[in-house]
């Protein structure tokens, strides 16, 4: 079961998730430019009123964020003409830029200039709290989504989202080494090991400046869980917290002592970098051995040899952050249908296996396994004695406190 | 001994372009010494090359005893007016003037001293305080003047310094200019193309003409008897005829028989003055008056002898002939012969 | 008289309407908005939370210091560099007139590919490091150091050109003859370009250092992607809050910065109408 | 060396510049060029082409084509490229036309308030082009310019005006009065004088103004991205993914340098040649 520390984490909510939010398929829908009468739709009717609705309207725009995913995108959208015979315009976007655009847009009472975006995962507080997400409950309606983990189904990252931001791409940021660097038994179990490693090799260990890339943010959030506990962990993982309420905890809290004590050690001995692709590069050039890193990206950069074959994975004990991307419809999109049928085929069977296949990246479909993994790529995945177990689900709003205030508390101090 | 000034085979040339031909020249010690020519004769890269903004190609040039081309501009001991004035337009006079004593070390008393002569014999009074900007064009140049003579150099340069000023201005300060070599007798060489400032003012007129010297001599010996062409007509104007000659006798080419002032035979050139040339009214003269300019003092007249006209000029003091009259004419004194050589070799 | 004098100003108003109308509407009506959000919270109630937050976080004050930093540095570096090359542009060369084509071809790189570039030179453990490697060298840390060094060289890269064709032409301006006059005073080549060149093109010079200052205060995506990660100048930590979708305090750190450029500015301009003011009034005297 | 020394003893001074040492500065120079300029774009173009590039190789293992061939055949990428060119056109005439006037006001005439609207032109430079563009986002969706190629280029034209009025006014400066009055005298109205006199003196001045429009246009991303993507596909807006600084893959960010480079590299050899720099500089220098 991947992610299944979801489980866990938004345990509390689902109740209450319950009761917030009325299933989109009510007429009550944010959607500006609906052709088809939503309330209608069923998992089971869904190709019957869609796919006429869709192939009426013609054309569908799509918004790709993630730079390394045109290929793969290129791949669905193909398959996508050739089956519905629905013409797909398609652009890569800088995710901020195309962010504010649709806020800007969404803001005005426009149409939206895109009918189907693939954005960040942590996106989702802002996109959402702007308006912008369209809300339908796809993870409720589309046939695809019929082995969708459930906890994914409704909270994201621990937000309630009712279906309509699903996650179509899982990643995983994890702890990456060069083995011919890193001895088997030296790889670091847990975080006072790693900071052993990286006192006895100075400079040898990348920290991503957790502003700068969600490898470190995810880092800063799994320390936090590694040495908080008892009330101080609940409010660490209290997904109800508003950005503005974790932004507070985290800067004056004290519960938060021992994270950065971990800092401040860790960072007297460690290489602070400007992005994930940062640390990257400096394990390519060998003056990193041991790094905070994304699955997914590292096996895009072992594909343009931008990493040693050497490059390995694992996870520390008590879990480390795994996040996603979705698929989601904006509230002012034009082709509402043919959106709803790309981002249904987006997750079906065939195209999600052969994403983890060929990019490692993990689906969010129960049916989807690591054993899927081809043997090859095996040893540059996370293995499986670590992975799902040792996943814990991304909070970004809380990631993002507490790396304002790891600035405020040790960065500039 | 040697002179103050001697310049020795100076050559320039920019590839194979020559520029300036081998060069000498000597300036005696408090001598006023006159480059004359017109524009690219070599003139201004003579005064570059002894400043020392330019180097030259070949040659020598010693000042009081020593040698000078091998030196910076700054160790030269060669104070120059420029015609741009090129007066420091971000510093105020007082400035200006002192600016070379400071850079030659002289001590703040001696030079508020030496301010204190130039502004009096340049009479800068009351324009120590003011800006290069906030001057006429006159009181530039005086400034730029005062700023050469308070260096109290060796030699003094001028390049042309008078042509930015108007006609009434540029006779003033000629004269001004003159009074104040008299006065600091400093050796003073002076570049100009007005060959009406150059006989005012000079001990010695140095005529240049494509990048050589063609001819050095005082203003009354380049005037009265030039040996080239080129000085003749480039010193006033004059009347350019071919004789015939055959001892001091020469016939001129409408059959006149003349007396020349040395002894020559074959085609010659001779050189006729205006003003050496008298006319008067005659029914069977066999010149025709074809205009007249009264210019004040003198009344100046074109001819025509046949095919070839030639100019006269008379004491203003008389009525003016018509155009059309008939003429006769007078040579006083023998013709001035010039040497027979083509103006490109004279040197 | 004054008909024609009104006649004269609805002309200069004619004139001055396309290009400072087209602004005022398109770049000043948004500019405003700003201004009017940087005060507001968002439900439009007057804050001055966003100014505050600025000068109370340690992280933004230590941006506008970093800024401030980075304004400076890269233009010092610049100078020195600017000011050797202007004079050997006045000689001439072989290849000089591409050369001094080619030299401006860094004002048309994007702030994000000069940092690409320094990161591809300079990177620990990249070319030049490499390069060195077999004779026993490193490179000191030139990306992501404490110092910005990487910061100020990529700064540097991008505005020797831009100094340089304005003090060549500073140069250009000065008369040769004020130059000879000087050296045939006494004045060693030094000296004539310390008391001369210098004082005469000062004003060229000021204004190239203001406008390359301001350029470098502001400038975002060389520091984000060679600075240190610790000390973030304000318009890194900026977009880091656009990215956030939190406009109202990018609007306020964007006028801090804005007003920061503008008082220099202003200073620069009290200061040289002071100078011009002395001098007319030394014409009435 | 020794020939230098030996050089020196004969004569008791030498001069900072020979004839002889031209070729000495010429090298001089063109090395520092090319260490500046030429070595990164070099190892750029290595890194574009490089198929693993890792210490202690100097130079890449292998080369790969692949990642050229993959973006260049985006089949949108040569419409991207047109889109660009005519909107950079466009930009750099329009941007011309409305400079002009406001460039003749600033550099002929004198009045009150001068500096005020100097520094008001200037502002687009000073302030953060980010807060600007999220602002005129807004007013173009409220006035239909959105996603329109009318409405990229108004908003590009904001960050070109300053420069080329700041040029033209440069440039009008130094029209002499007197030929304006001599047209004048001979019968000229103000539409030949425009068309026969003005124009023709200004054309320096339009070809820096034009050169440093044309380039900026062509690179802008920020304020493009807002009001005209994804309907409107520039190069930047096509390309600029790949420069995201957090996940930049320097094999893809250095091709993307060099598609958005070209241009302005073939355009600065060009215009470097016939371009006026003491008019360049008076434009960009002055305040």
């Amino acid at each position: 079961m991947p992610m299944k520390f979801f489980a866990a984490g938004a345990l509390v909510l689902a109740t209450s998730v319950a009761s917030l939010l009325t299933p989109a398929l009510a007429a009550d829908t944010n959607m500006k430019n609906l052709d088809i009468d939503l309330s209608k739709v069923t998992r089971e009717n869904f190709y019957d009123i869609v796919v006429p609705a869709a192939k009426a309207e013609g054309t569908v725009t799509m918004y790709n964020f993630a730079g390394s995913f045109s290929d793969t995108w290129k791949k669905l959208t193909d398959s996508f003409e050739a089956k519905y015979g629905i013409k797909v315009v398609y652009s890569d976007v800088n995710g901020d830029q195309a962010n504010q655009q649709l806020i800007a847009v969404q803001a005005a009472g426009q149409d939206a200039p895109v009918d189907v975006y693939f954005a960040g995962g942590g996106g989702y507080p802002l996109l959402s709290s702007k308006g912008v997400i369209g809300k339908i409950a796809l993870t409720k309606v589309l046939p695809n989504m019929a082995t969708y983990d459930p906890v994914l189904a409704d909270t994201v990252f621990g937000r309630a989202h009712g279906g309509t931001f699903p996650l179509v791409h899982l990643n995983q940021t994890a702890i990456g080494y060069d083995s011919a660097f890193v001895k088997a038994n030296d790889v670091p179990k847990n975080f006072e090991e790693l900071l052993a490693w990286a006192e006895n090799h100075p400079k040898r260990l990348g920290v991503t400046l957790p502003a700068k890339g969600g490898s470190g943010s995810g880092f800063i959030y799994s320390v936090a869980l590694n040495y908080l506990t008892g009330d101080c962990r609940k409010t660490l993982m209290d997904y109800s917290l508003t950005l503005k309420q974790a932004e507070d905890w985290a800067m004056k809290s004290e519960c938060l002592k021992p994270v950065w004590d971990y800092y401040s050690r860790l960072l007297k001995v460690a290489e602070l970098t400007n992005g994930n692709a940062d640390t990257l590069n400096l394990i390519n050039n060998r003056q990193l051995y041991m790094g905070t890193v994304w699955e997914d990206q590292v096996m895009t950069f072992l594909g343009n040899k931008q990493l040693p074959d050497s490059f390995r994975l694992t996870l520390l004990e008590k879990g480390q952050v795994g996040s996603g991307d979705a698929m989601f419809v904006p509230a002012n999109a034009k082709h509402v249908a043919a959106a709803l049928l790309l981002v249904d085929l987006a997750m079906g069977k065939d195209f999600q296996t052969w994403k983890l296949e060929t990019k490692a990246s993990r689906s969010p479909r129960t049916d989807i396994t690591n054993d899927l993994i081809p043997a090859a790529m095996k040893e540059h995945v996370l293995p499986k004695s670590v992975y799902p177990r040792l996943s814990v689900p991304a909070f970004w709003d809380m990631s993002q406190a507490l790396a304002e205030a790891l600035d405020e508390k040790v960065l500039n101090q | 001994m040697m002179s103050e000034l001697e310049i020795r085979n100076l050559t320039k040339h920019y590839g194979e372009t020559r520029v300036l031909h081998p060069v000498s020249l000597s300036v005696e010690r408090g001598e006023f010494v006159t480059i004359l020519g017109p524009s690219g004769c070599g003139k201004s890269t003579l005064l570059r090359i002894l400043m020392g903004i330019s180097e030259a190609s070949g040659g020598e040039i010693h000042l009081a005893g020593k040698r000078l081309d091998l030196a910076p501009p700054e160790a030269r001991d060669i104070a120059m007016v420029f015609q741009s004035y090129a007066l420091f337009p971000h510093m105020s006079v007082a400035k200006n003037l002192g600016f070379g004593l400071k850079m030659k070390n002289v001590p703040k008393d001696e030079r508020a001293k030496r301010i204190a002569h130039v502004v009096d014999i340049c009479n800068l009074h009351g324009l120590l305080d003011r800006m290069p900007r906030q001057l006429s064009g006159g009181q530039q140049q005086r400034v730029a003047l005062a700023r050469a003579v308070v260096m109290q150099p060796s030699l003094l340069l001028f390049d042309e310094p008078l042509s930015n000023l108007d006609a009434k201005l540029r006779d003033s300060l000629r004269h001004d200019l003159v009074a104040l070599h008299r006065r600091i007798g400093t050796t003073s060489l002076y570049v100009t193309h007005d060959q009406a400032e150059a006989m005012a003012m000079s001990d010695r007129i140095v005529v240049m003409n494509a990048g050589r010297i063609v001819e050095i001599g005082t203003p009354l010996e380049l005037y009265r008897s030039p040996r080239h062409v080129f000085t003749a007509q480039f010193l006033g104007q004059t009347n350019l005829l071919t004789v015939e000659a055959s001892g001091t006798g020469g016939r001129l080419p409408w059959g006149q028989v003349i007396t020349l002032d040395r002894p020559a035979t074959g085609t010659a050139q001779v050189s006729l003055r205006p003003e050496n040339i008298a006319i008067i009214a005659d029914e069977n003269g066999v010149a025709t008056v074809s205009s007249v300019a009264f210019l004040g003092a003198t009344l100046f007249y074109t001819m025509e002898i046949g095919t070839l006209s030639l100019k006269v000029s008379q004491a203003g003091g008389v009525d003016p002939l018509s155009v059309g009259t008939r003429v006769s004419f007078d040579l006083a004194g023998p013709v001035h012969l010039l040497d027979h050589l083509p103006m490109a070799e004279a040197a | 008289m004054s008909v024609l004098h009104r006649h004269r100003s609805l002309q200069l108003l004619l004139l001055l309407t396309p290009g400072v109308g087209y602004l005022l509407f398109f770049f000043g009506t948004p500019l405003l908005s700003a201004l009017v959000g940087s005060f507001q919270l968002e439900d439009g109630t007057f804050t001055l939370n966003w100014y505050q937050c600025i000068f109370t976080r340690a992280s933004t004050l230590r941006g506008l210091s970093t800024s401030i930093y980075y304004g400076t540095m890269p233009v010092l570096l610049s100078l020195t560099l600017s000011v050797p090359l202007s004079l050997l542009l006045r000689r001439s060369f072989l290849g000089r007139k591409l050369f001094s084509g080619l030299y401006k071809l860094p004002l048309a790189v994007p702030g994000i590919i000069v940092g690409l570039m320094v990161i591809v030179v300079f990177e620990r453990g990249g070319f030049f490091d490499r390069l060195l490697a077999p004779i026993g060298f490193t490179l000191p840390k030139l990306v992501r150091d404490d110092w910005g060094i990487g910061v100020i060289l990529a700064g540097a890269w991008k505005q020797v050109p831009f100094m340089t064709l304005i003090i060549t032409s500073a140069f250009a301006a000065i008369p040769e003859d004020i130059r000879h006059a000087a050296r045939s005073l006494g004045a060693s080549r030094l000296k004539t370009f310390l008391f001369v060149d210098i004082p005469l093109a000062m004003p060229g010079i000021t204004a190239a250092i203001l406008l390359t200052f301001i350029g470098s205060m502001s400038s975002f995506a060389i520091p984000d992607i060679v600075g240190p990660p610790t000390a973030r100048p304000l318009s890194v930590l900026m977009v880091q809050e656009f990215k956030q979708g939190r406009f109202e305090q990018v609007y306020a750190m964007g006028m801090v910065l804005s007003l920061f450029a503008i008082i220099v500015l202003l200073a620069y301009y009290s200061l040289t109408s002071r100078i011009g003011h002395d001098s007319r009034k030394g014409e009435q005297s | 060396m020794t020939l230098l020394a030996i050089d020196s003893r004969e004569a008791p001074r030498r001069r900072l510049f020979k004839a002889e040492d031209r070729p000495l500065v010429s090298a001089g120079l063109y090395l520092a060029l090319a260490l500046c300029i030429a070595l990164p774009l070099t190892l750029m173009f290595l890194w574009s082409v490089a198929d693993g590039w890792q210490p202690p190789s100097i130079f890449p293992q292998s080369f790969t084509t692949s990642r050229w061939i993959h973006i260049l055949g985006d089949e949108n990428l040569v419409a991207a490229l047109l889109t660009s060119l005519f909107i950079a056109f466009t930009v750099t005439i329009l941007t011309a036309l409305i400079a002009m006037p406001t460039a003749w006001a600033m550099g002929r005439f004198p009045f009150r308030l001068k500096r005020l609207v100097e520094i008001f032109i200037l502002a687009p430079v000073i302030i953060p082009g980010l807060v600007v563009a999220v602002g005129v986002g807004k007013v173009f969706l409220l006035l239909g310019l959105a996603y329109s190629v009318a409405g990229v280029i108004i908003v590009q034209i904001v960050g070109t005006l300053p420069l080329m009025i700041r040029l033209m006014s440069a440039t009008f400066e130094t029209i002499p009065d007197e030929l304006i009055h001599a047209a004048r005298s001979l019968g000229a109205g103000t539409a030949s004088i425009v068309l026969h006199v003005i124009l023709p003196l200004s054309v320096p001045g339009l070809l820096a103004g034009g050169l440093m429009s044309f380039i900026g246009s062509f690179e802008e991303f920020d304020k493009s991205f807002i009001v005209g993507a994804p309907v409107i596909q520039t190069l930047p807006i096509k390309l600029y993914m790949y420069l995201d600084p957090y996940s930049m893959q320097l094999p893809l960010a250095a091709i993307v340098s060099f598609i958005l480079l070209l241009p302005a590299l073939i355009v600065f050899i060009i215009a470097g040649r016939i371009m006026r720099d003491d008019l360049m500089a008076a434009g960009m220098g002055k305040i």
